[in-house]
């Protein structure tokens, strides 16, 4: 029984207008970035993302207006610059652009997630105390709540501790989204997917949401992952389709197969910061680059052999030692 | 993901020195890493000094990240926080809900922080500034990237490290919104309603750890042991920093009485970091 | 900083009469038998037992009066024979006896670790609904809650599902043993631990503990383990002492390394059935197999070289696929 | 966990057949597995029952288990619940709060149980009998291995087939002791103290799944879908079973109207089950 199928077919079945959509890979590394490309071309709105790392594809997908409510802990591009544009779009509020970000910390979002994997309403944590994540009149989707789909009733809940007289203790409510789409090194047939290098919780992305996307560099036998089946993070039972995907995470890096792009993020963040005073650089970027190409295999025939072979991973260290990645004064792109 | 790289626009300041702002804020960093702790390092700055700490006083330093790598032992700088450089001698591949959960199990001995804003008590804000309720909804003046991991490793390393570019309105007598808990928070209770808040010692609620030093572009702060909050313990003298440098660059009252003269980078240290660590000058270039 | 030293030594250090133990593995497979004869060995008493899977360690440290508290969800040997001896003591009661035995399911216990792998004090959950093992008259432990160290204050809570009004929701108290103990295919000196096969929740045993004890077939370098690093399961920072110790599952197996000895389990469910009329019968082989025997070292030269061949794994299939299994008319022992 | 070993005891009865009471039961629990489904088996004929079912009409079956093998292959029988043979072709090596957590999640489709005491609403008990209070502390006159996993695949499987010897001291009116929850349960109400009892069904508790049928040694029993009581739906007729010897070996008051004679083993899955399912003939021998 192949879940395999392509990105596009796959992205139609499963997300829709309004979902509840999980991007897995932390970062800039291992991000579902064709899927994020196809999902804007398909014109897919309104978008509730929510991952425990977000980053790079869920700042492209607020500013192609695909995202209106996100539940995240972080937007940038680290060393390669600030998220620019995003951060207009935040200050702006929700009254005015549509957009919504409501801010937690990593292990909040991890805890969630990990209620959401084991099928349980709600954890408790400690974390975070004296911050004002936990400020209660900070909670940007308190119209949403109780009445938006998989929008929890509340942002947090405090209990006394049932097993510790006095202790007050702080629980988050479970996540479980619509869809979580991963980009993987390979994948079978059947769903079984092998994450190279650290996984970054990419197992609880899926076994959390109700469907799962696998997008892959490599299609193998599910014979072939029979060999060392500890290596395999997601089993088939998560998995609902398999797309393969080759630089399906470019402009990042995929471990073992290629590094990130430094010309193309460099890029990337400059159209965003001239954006912020040109909304039309970053509107002719993305119709250069996204909804102007037709599908993933086009991107990369526009990116070019010579890019792509140079980005290519050592596969001992697992990434292009020789990459260059002085920002400041990169030699011109192969 | 607390990403220090702002400090790369850092000037190197005219004194007598052959090193620059950054390189001291690396030796002052790596020489507070103690043989055998875990070190919980975003990508940037406290990675190098994790680095030459391992290579001088503290071989057993443990370094890892919230991307889930372990004892990592690099042989180029990751310049993101799941590079796969990071992979290169690891012994073991996680996630971040395993990273995490050795914070709240009280295994991470140092975390490193850095942020747009400190405050006297140690809270940092890397979140945004001029905070407001408009429609209901909170927004900033200036967004910044966000807590990542920051506000958990604030809240449960056990001791934490703080750098940052020493500027008047980064150094602030309060943040404006704290995204990291220091010493004492303001903290909004929970019981009484919107606009309730009153300033609480991290302790009384029940948490571990706190700020030890903040390493700035100027020099080192810690925390008074009785006030909890923040003086000049050194001064990058040889850079041509005084204590009086730090105080016109504080917006709040700083303690300079104690400060001496910062202890210089060793020739090794510098050769180290500009020729086994850093050799592409990734994070040190001027 | 090497963590390696002798089995004795890791349990001087860090076991105690009363401690909270856990032994990994599950069921007959991988259980680190050589630590609980060294404990049988040691006189160490009236120590809190609880792991996800109990079973034979467990038994023989309640038929050797080295156990008084045991959290659990099951006792046997499977196929080789019922839990004798064991049931009697169960059906003599705590008050006759002082060994008491608490009946949870494997999902309350799998549960319970990974509230402690978090560091969070309680997890809910929707399993077992109906059955007696929430029956609130049944706490073996009603007398020690509030009082032992780390016996929870109740056997679990009910709340009402601060997000969802009006549904109610168990909760269960974390646990957090003072030590746990492994058997594992290879560990580093560092601590660092590669398992085999499936993984029988080890980490979440491990990483629940404030102590972990592994014992492995080898000690390889660091290194080693570095290769494939996707392969190890428990990270040096959990880990306390390493001690190589060879065939350190037996009469289990351990994956890749050996199969079970079907002979020796044939004679333990004997001389614990006759054991059950005559209690001499098992003390004459706790004599002759734990208490009479110098070391692990000794054990295996008294089970002889003959045995432990045949009982070798095909390195391809990690079992032994020649063993004679038809338990009830078994080849003399080699 | 959820040992059937004691099968290993069931007489071959005698009438024309020339397979067993154990075979038959294999044949009938393999016949109710569907193509694709995920099934949590234990150790012993359920195990042996899925592989039949891989080889005929159920190819893409996926069998687990609760130690973590996931779509196992093995090519000899595993005797315990870790056993090395399931890592064979398994796709995924898991523990068992992974495993668990997919029942939780609704994704197991088959779970299968057996147990010492099954009542007319097919709870199970597992656990002992003559269950009592005894200074304080609750014992049992006989005790059993316990729940292992039995609870949680009865509370949270899709669905649940169980498969008993057939004795009348195991059918029974009302099990001493709920391991396993079938249709309706007796509940301890938390609210009312000590001792009062209630008969709840398990949709009142919020709960999804249920027994669908107990495959005994004598035949195969379903629930009624108004009153949820257990019925005879076939008895092996070629092992010289009659309806009568269901009613005399029950010991609550069991239909039998509709019982019809069961489908005998085909050849050929008699040849898989002796040849090359449990050639060792571990479980199936007599």
């Amino acid at each position: 029984m192949s879940k395999v199928m392509g990105l596009r077919e796959a992205l139609k079945r499963y997300v829709r207008d309004g979902s509840v959509l999980c991007l897995g890979g932390i970062s800039l590394c291992r991000r579902p970035m064709a899927a994020a490309y196809e999902i804007i071309r398909l014109g897919i709105r309104d978008l509730h993302l929510i991952d425990i790392a977000p980053g790079m594809p869920q700042i492209l997908l607020a500013l192609a207006g695909s995202a209106s409510v996100v539940e995240g802990c972080w937007h940038g591009y680290e060393l390669f610059g600030h998220p620019y544009m995003w951060r207009n779009l935040v200050e702006r509020g929700p009254k005015e652009t549509g957009y919504r970000f409501n801010d937690e910390s990593h292990y909040m979002l991890s805890l969630r997630f990990v209620a959401g994997w084991l099928g349980v309403p709600f954890i408790p944590t400690y974390t975070a105390r004296g911050s004002d994540l936990w400020n209660p009149e900070f909670d940007n989707l308190w119209d949403l709540r109780g009445k938006r789909r998989k929008v929890a009733a509340k942002k947090f809940a405090v209990i006394e501790n049932p097993f510790k007289e006095g202790e007050l203790v702080r629980l988050l409510p479970a996540i479980n989204p619509d869809v979580t789409i991963i980009h993987a090194q390979m994948a079978a047939p059947d769903g079984t997917t092998r994450i190279l290098g650290a996984h970054f919780d990419d197992f609880v992305h899926a076994a959390a949401a109700d469907h799962v996307i696998i997008t892959c560099e490599q299609i193998v036998s599910r014979d072939t992952l029979a060999v060392n089946p500890e290596m395999n993070l997601i089993p088939s039972v998560y998995v609902d389709a398999v797309c393969q995907v080759p630089y399906g995470a470019h402009p990042g890096s995929c471990l073992g197969y290629y590094d990130y792009d430094p010309w193309f993020l460099n890029e990337l963040v400059r159209v965003t910061r001239e954006g912020e005073r040109n909304p039309e650089v970053f509107k002719r970027w993305l119709e250069e680059w996204v909804l102007g190409v037709e599908s993933h295999d086009a991107y990369l025939e526009k990116l070019g052999l010579r890019r792509l072979l140079a980005l290519r991973a050592d596969p001992a260290l697992g990434y292009a030692p020789e990459l260059p990645r002085r920002l400041h004064e990169m030699p011109p792109p192969p | 993901m607390r990403c220090l790289h702002h400090h790369k626009e850092v000037k190197h300041v005219n004194g007598k020195a052959d090193y620059t702002a950054l390189e001291m804020m690396v030796v002052q960093a790596s020489r507070m890493i103690r043989d055998g702790e875990v070190v919980f390092v975003g990508t940037g700055l406290p990675m190098i000094a994790s680095m030459l700490a391992k290579y001088l006083h503290a071989p057993n330093a443990i370094l890892c990240c919230e991307a889930g790598f372990w004892d990592s032992r690099f042989l180029h700088i990751p310049m993101t926080v799941g590079d796969s450089r990071w992979y290169v001698g690891s012994t073991w591949c996680a996630g971040q809900s395993y990273m995490f959960s050795l914070l709240q199990r009280r295994r991470i001995d140092l975390g490193f922080l850095g942020g747009a804003q400190v405050d006297k008590y140690g809270n940092i804000n890397s979140t945004g500034v001029g905070v407001q309720l408009r429609d209901g909804y909170y927004v900033f003046g200036k967004r910044f990237e966000g807590s990542g991991g920051a506000a958990d490793i604030a809240s449960m390393a056990n001791r934490v490290i703080i750098m940052m570019k020493h500027e008047r309105r980064r150094f602030v007598e309060r943040v404006d919104y704290i995204t990291s808990p220091g010493w004492y928070v303001w903290l909004h209770d929970f019981k009484h309603g919107r606009g309730r808040v009153r300033l609480v010692p991290r302790w009384e609620l029940g948490m571990w750890g706190g700020p030890e030093a903040v390493i700035s572009t100027m020099g080192v702060m810690r925390f008074d042991e009785e006030t909890k909050e923040m003086y000049v313990e050194s001064y990058y003298a040889e850079l041509g920093i005084t204590p009086e440098d730090i105080k016109r660059n504080t917006s709040f009252d700083i303690k300079v009485d104690e400060a001496e003269p910062a202890e210089p980078p060793t020739e090794r240290e510098l050769e180290l970091l500009r020729e086994h660590i850093d050799p592409e000058h990734i994070f040190l270039r001027e």
